[in-house]
């Protein structure tokens, strides 16, 4: 049996967690119905189904670490430190969030936190998040790591081949984690894949692999967080295989009929929300009136911010100084001037 | 019947299943599923094993095309927004375009790119990248501007012995509409058409900026401004000669596209212009393009960065009065 | 014990095999002989060491199947039915070789006999193989497979990774052939990869492979073909890992002195041209006698197709149509006219 | 002491290692071995853990470069040939290119692209890819014609915020010497450089080719005309001023470069001059580039191929009749 301190701090963890989860479900769900309601200038793309992993991938990291979240990860952008602000403010492009209306949605990121802000080509942020760690190493600072989301559909990408090869060549701490959501947009795992399972990659690389189900947040936690841990501890990179299923469409233009009936009944297709509600209530940490509470809590939150940055400007062309350059004397003439 | 420009599209597509035996359909997400813009709906169900999904690999799905159409398919390829055939530039301007060069032995792929900037869709769904393949040799590069010529022209795609990269245009999939699929004479493959006769000035543009330039072009007629509109459907070939013949026309050349300023169809245009009808103009070419930035996600910044019927109609009438 | 008629066709071809190679290596060795003489306008690429594996994959192949053979693949493409002239005439940039001056050297193929002319780019011809044989797939043309011959440095390129997936994904008849020379020009394979063995990447793609001494020709033979039988048999595709060194620079500019000692010493660094030699004398299929007949008369073929495309004329810049398209409609004016 | 343009862009990577702990260099072979061209030999002796060999992975190679630089640090990338890196050109355009603007956080990064023709090279060691890069809002662009450039422009990469497309050309390398690294007055960056005054017609060109064009002033100096050549140093940015100016004086224009001929800097240039320096044309601007097919390998069509100094000087005669 684990000491009491230990369970304690995994309870609190588990906790933490699942709050977590429920503010970015909901803030997700605000997104949605922003969407709807024609409030979004793009699409909007959910986490719903994936939120225990991507929680566990927050919070698995430390100030100092490297993450580079994709399109589902409102919960793990959350649990490493994102402000709820920052993710109003990108969606609704406003030009005080930190993509400044300049890029949108998904798309957000504060390098200099430690968050890179992905582009949409897939696996292209794997050798980005390389690179820091090669910083790291240059600049003499340990014991970090770098954590990479990634969908199974990226795995077919050539950039994740080149990135995963150049870190395990350089055995750098890069943790990999794939939400195996079994679905590319429409497209099946049979159609991405043919090995009987992506952690079959892991040896191709020379790298440590893990694989767990990824509805289950305590699977998740403890998962991934050995990955982050063994990463830390100079075990090279890591290549975290978790299974699920996306709950929502691909964007929320997607109503995503495409998804297999069975699966959607498998053990995959659990909401790793209620899982770990039922898990919590278990275990006696939650009770009917704290997730009244919690609840009440996030969707005041969420509306506060969303009244707050729906108040505020947008961007203004006329202030914009329409220039890519940060070296301002080699900004080129716009032609007509 | 009304039919889009995306319907055109996937028209051209089934047809073209339904004509040639050697066509296929290969791309992400493009089989039962039918697209990400439903370019190919149905097509799966209609055509049996004939539109296949690919895996999320750029490089792979132009490699596979070539070596089937070097093997006598004609494939046609669907990247799923162009900008992310950045990933199978290699395959397109090394394998594919010097192909037939190399070994005289021809390699008829069709790509289609879904272009061109839509409110919303940021630095990374928004590109036209048309400049990058027109700049390598052996490719042909078509911008449809119409619906009758998203369909003609992605039929003759097929047709054509070459590697063509088609690119439409986003905005233009449910925007534009038509009574018909044929409404005009059709052109042939590397012609301009005049979308518009006028004798003051010509707006040579292609792809979805035609249709801004019409519009000033019907703004400025109630100022008995006549503006000519050159719409180049295929940005290489560049039809030069139909380019000048307009300019000797109206004397001045006003040269609009949607993408980056830095070099681009819109620099070939009054290059050329300037070296082949530099006696035509009667005043200095003008050209409009895209800001110098990405692509911005914000409407604000969006509207501001492309060229628009206002900004053109600015140009156009700072040029007159040159 | 095999079949009294096996083992005869097992010599046969362990016999022709040798031919080959024996030809290949006095084909490379009059390339670089060239070189040296100022007579070659590009670099010069060789075989030498590889010899066994890239005849075996040419032997193993019939008509009807497709060859992408690489810079080494001077033995394998002669097995495949090369003209020897066809490679003399490419790299004197003969105007009337299959590539007429317009490429050169190792860049040479004839498309409609199966044999894909590579470009440069490394792991670029895999999906290009793909392609082929989705277009017999297409028109039912069956039992034809398709090799790619490949280094361990294209290894890690994003291409080598789609390419092989794509296959997997479709099932196709690839053999996917990596001679594993222990470097990638002057990079070696432990600065390319940090698997033990390339074969741990079979199982990542759910493909089957093999591992063997590229330095034995009756191994080479027997493994290649191996693989070539379970494509063709509807297998899938097929990931041949051959270990073995290069006894050469990347090209006739590099003295190859960073090859590390050991290696050459030891089992990799064997000539697999004295290895096969010595086989085959051991079994008797060889005599001094023969081997000096072979030598000669590949000599003299050698030299009569180099003196005689020596004679030939380079291509002319005024009979060119300097256009990179077929449909000639739409060749563009050039500028100035 | 004679220094070539290879030695001065091994001498300023050496100073850049030296001086700014940030840099490391990271390519294919670049470490003990020195790289393909031997750019960086010795360089991983002298810094050690700071000259970095790459898998063969330009996609991720630019990626991590990316990464580096956000993260404080000065990387150097030699891609070997910059024909390889089209399976890079995503990660520069999309990733690099776009990282300051969307993120306030700059990203020096310097691509060093070994570029342009070599008799032998063929189509795909040979190509000239500036026109790419300069497209694409983020970058610049440089392509440095001398010694004393080739060396004060990389160092000037690497200071600079923004990532830098450095091309380097291979031709140049061992066939261009100069007696000291320093013989003119430092240029700023971004500004283009008078190679030889003149005031009969103005040549505009950049990297091998100016030397092309040099020869041909030096040729037509025996006839009595007087070419003004101009370098760009950088084609982007482009310093209009300075080639219009340069017009201004002698009222013709031929831009010459090695490119294709579809877009490029030519177009560019010509386009600018005839938008903002239309009156002071005597002629038509004129451009000359390669031909509309992949580089060839063999000699005589390599020759045929590109411009040369006999092909520049019959352009230039043929402009000065007009
Ligand atoms: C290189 C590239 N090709 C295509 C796309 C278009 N695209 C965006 S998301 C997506 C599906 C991604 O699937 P997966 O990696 O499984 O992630 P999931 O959406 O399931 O979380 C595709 C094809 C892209 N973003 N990048
Ligand atoms: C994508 C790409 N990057 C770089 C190169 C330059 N290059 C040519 S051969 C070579 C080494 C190849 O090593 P390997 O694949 O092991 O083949 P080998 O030469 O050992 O047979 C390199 C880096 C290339 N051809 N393609
Ligand atoms: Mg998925
Ligand atoms: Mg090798």
């Amino acid at each position: 049996m684990a000491p009491v301190d230990a369970v304690i701090a995994i309870e609190k963890v588990s906790v933490k967690a699942f709050r977590l989860m429920l503010l970015a479900r909901m803030l997700d769900d605000k997104f949605a119905s922003l969407y709807r309601m024609g409030k979004i200038h793009g699409g909007v793309f959910l986490g719903r189904g994936q939120e225990a992993l991507s929680v566990a991938s927050g919070l698995s990291l430390r100030p100092g670490d490297l993450f580079a979240p994709l399109i589902r990860d409102t919960a793990g952008r959350l649990a490493f430190g994102e402000d709820l602000v920052d993710a109003v403010r990108t969606y609704l492009g406003s030009g005080l969030g930190p993509m400044r209306g300049r890029d949108g949605n998904v798309h957000r990121g504060e390098p200099r936190k430690g968050v890179y802000a992905m582009i949409s080509h897939l696996g292209a942020m794997i050798s980005v998040i390389n690179g820091g760690l090669m910083a790291h190493r240059f600049t003499g600072k340990t014991g970090s790591v770098g954590l990479a989301s990634m969908g199974d559909g990226a795995t077919s990408t050539g950039a994740f081949h080149e990135g995963l090869n150049q870190a395990a060549v350089e055995r750098l701490p890069l943790v990999l984690v794939v939400a195996n959501n079994c679905y590319a947009y429409s497209t099946p795992n049979d159609r991405q894949f043919a090995c009987k399972t992506l952690l079959a990659r892991a040896a191709g690389y020379g790298v440590e692999g893990v694989e767990f189900d990824g509805t289950d947040l305590e699977e998740s936690l403890d998962k991934v967080n050995g990955a982050v841990q063994r990463a830390r501890a100079g075990g090279g990179p890591q290549l975290v295989i978790a299974n699920l299923l996306r709950l929502c469409g691909h964007g929320e233009h997607d109503d995503a009929s495409y998804v297999d009936a069975d699966l959607k009944s498998s053990a995959v297709g659990r909401d790793c929300l209620k899982v770990a509600e039922d898990q919590l209530r278990q275990e006696g940490l939650l009770t009917p009136e704290t997730l009244t509470q919690w609840r009440e809590e996030a969707a005041r939150d969420i509306e506060n911010v969303v009244a707050q940055v729906q108040r505020e400007p947008g961007p203004d062309p006329y202030q914009e100084d329409w220039s890519a350059l940060a070296t301002k004397s080699l900004v080129e003439t716009q032609w007509p001037s | 019947m009304v039919i889009t420009y995306l319907e055109a599209i996937r028209a051209a597509q089934a047809a073209a299943l339904r004509d040639d035996k050697r066509v296929f359909i290969y791309g992400q997400d493009v089989g039962v599923f039918g697209g990400a813009f439903k370019a190919t709906k149905n097509l799966a169900q209609e055509f049996p094993g004939r539109v296949i999904d690919s895996p999320i690999s750029e490089d792979a799905m132009i490699g596979m095309a070539v070596g089937a159409a070097v093997s006598g398919m004609r494939p046609i390829l669907e990247v799923q927004f162009a900008d992310f055939s950045t990933l199978a530039l290699n395959q397109i301007v090394n394998q594919a375009a010097t192909h037939y060069w190399r070994t005289g032995v021809p390699c008829p792929i069709t790509v289609r790119l879904p272009s061109g900037g839509t409110s919303g869709s940021g630095p990374f769904h928004s590109q036209s990248m048309e400049a990058l393949y027109a700049h390598y040799p052996g490719l042909v590069v078509m911008a449809p501007a119409t619906v009758q010529d998203a369909y003609e022209m992605l039929l003759a795609a097929v047709a054509i012995d070459d590697p063509v990269i088609y690119c439409e245009h986003k905005y233009l999939y449910y925007h534009l509409k038509a009574d018909d699929l044929f409404t005009e004479p059709p052109v042939p493959v590397g012609k301009a058409r005049i979308a518009r006769a006028g004798r003051d000035l010509s707006i040579v543009t292609y792809s979805a900026m035609v249709h801004e330039a019409l519009a000033v072009a019907d703004e400025l007629a109630k100022e008995k401004i006549e503006i000519e509109v050159v719409d180049l459907r295929t940005v290489k070939p560049l039809d030069t000669d139909s380019i000048v013949a307009s300019v000797s026309r109206t004397g001045r050349l006003l040269c609009v596209g949607e993408a980056f300023p830095w070099g681009g169809v819109t620099a070939e245009v009054v290059a050329r212009v300037a070296s082949e009808g530099f006696n035509l103009l009667d005043a200095p070419p003008m050209r409009l393009n895209a800001k110098d930035t990405p692509v911005p996600y914000h409407p604000n910044l969006w509207a501001a960065h492309r060229p628009t019927a206002r900004s053109i109609a600015d140009a156009a009438r700072r040029l007159l009065r040159m």
